[in-house]
């Protein structure tokens, strides 16, 4: 079980702020490929994870980092603060 | 060291009243504040989204490297959220040093990484309509000179 | 754009409060303030000479070449002579642009040219006697930059 | 006849903030040559020019500058402002 976190326009594409996921997803791509196969929303939302960016338990990470342990995945698109 | 995100403005001049004083080794205080601009003449308001939580470590994560590496002897940082207008401030950061090459070096490190490393988004709010702004390959190359 | 050359204090918050506002094209504004540090813990004050006219002259040649360079919406300079105490404010520069980068390097180009190339003149007046602060190569070369 | 003047510790060498010199001298350096000549304060105060720096009506110069038209002469260490 994980929460998912969404922000800015992935938020607005998938439709949801936050979901707890039941997965079994070894890496965030495994956990992507999961969302992807759920819903054409998230299909088109996940569709190019190269303007995606992941944070696990709210630090910077990557694709193929592994979800053991983690309870918190956030997606979102480059940030733009400042 | 201040860190504050927050909707509601705040007191450029009250914040910087008393920053960086209180020792006799400042001698260069920096500050940056960033505006909400028109540039196309068709902007109503600028909305940002922020991840909280993370938001704060962030900031308080990049603030405290600058502190470190260029020896400050105060750092403070204010970001907004929320729906700003034409001309409102969005954030401000202020550095205080011994000598002002590290005040201004802090102060425009803390700007290139809360840029494209603070969780925050920006949507505009147009008369023909909303879009997110789109991350600026500058900005991120901007990071390399760190 | 606003040049000033006085011996009394200025108003920071004062000086900023609408500095750079009044049109929608600037997202950044950069201040700098140099105040009087004591490295030694011997300094009593800190003692500016200056060159009636050409200081004046050398500030704004300065300022004007750094609003073209930069495109600024606004500058300002402010400096002061006379005696001053450690942790008094010496001077103040701000830029306001319409993006970071130009606010930035606008506000230390004109920081690097104060340095050495407007006519001013510091001695430290210390308990164990007096001293002409002398030339950096630093603050020389820091010039080649633009 | 040119107006003279003497800036931190070029000033206090010297003596005087200010004065008027009677000169026929052709460049700045002359003028630094018949100054010296004038009196000990003055051959310390010139004794290296590089240490030193020169402004004609108000604008930076160098020692080689012809004085012709020029009614302000200012000499004073490198400026320590900022």
């Amino acid at each position: 079980m994980v929460e998912v976190l969404y922000f800015a326009w992935v938020r607005e594409r998938i439709g949801v702020p936050r979901e707890t996921v039941e997965t079994s997803a070894r890496t965030v791509a495994d956990l992507v490929t999961e969302l992807r196969a759920r819903d054409p929303r998230y299909d088109a939302a996940f569709a190019d994870t190269s303007a995606l960016r992941v944070a696990l338990d709210q630090d910077l990470s990557g694709f193929d980092a592994p979800l053991e342990g983690v309870r918190e995945v956030a997606f979102f698109p480059p940030m733009t603060g400042g | 060291m201040k860190i504050a995100v927050q909707t509601e403005p705040f007191d450029f001049a009250a914040e910087t009243a008393s920053f960086g004083t209180g020792g006799n080794n400042v001698g260069a205080v920096v500050t940056f504040t960033g505006i909400v601009r028109d540039d196309s003449g068709d902007l109503e308001a600028l909305e940002l989204e922020h991840y909280p939580g993370m938001t704060e470590r962030a900031i308080a994560k990049i603030t405290e490297e600058a502190m470190t590496r260029w020896e400050l002897a105060d750092a403070l940082v204010i970001h907004r959220h929320g729906r700003l207008a034409v001309g409102e401030p969005i954030m401000m950061v202020a550095t205080a040093a011994r000598h002002r090459v590290a005040a201004f070096e802090a102060a425009e490190f803390l700007m290139d990484y809360l840029k494209s490393r603070a969780p925050f988004w920006k949507k505009e709010h147009m008369r023909s309509g909303t879009a997110w702004v789109a991350a600026k390959d500058a900005d991120e190359d901007a990071l390399k000179r760190w």
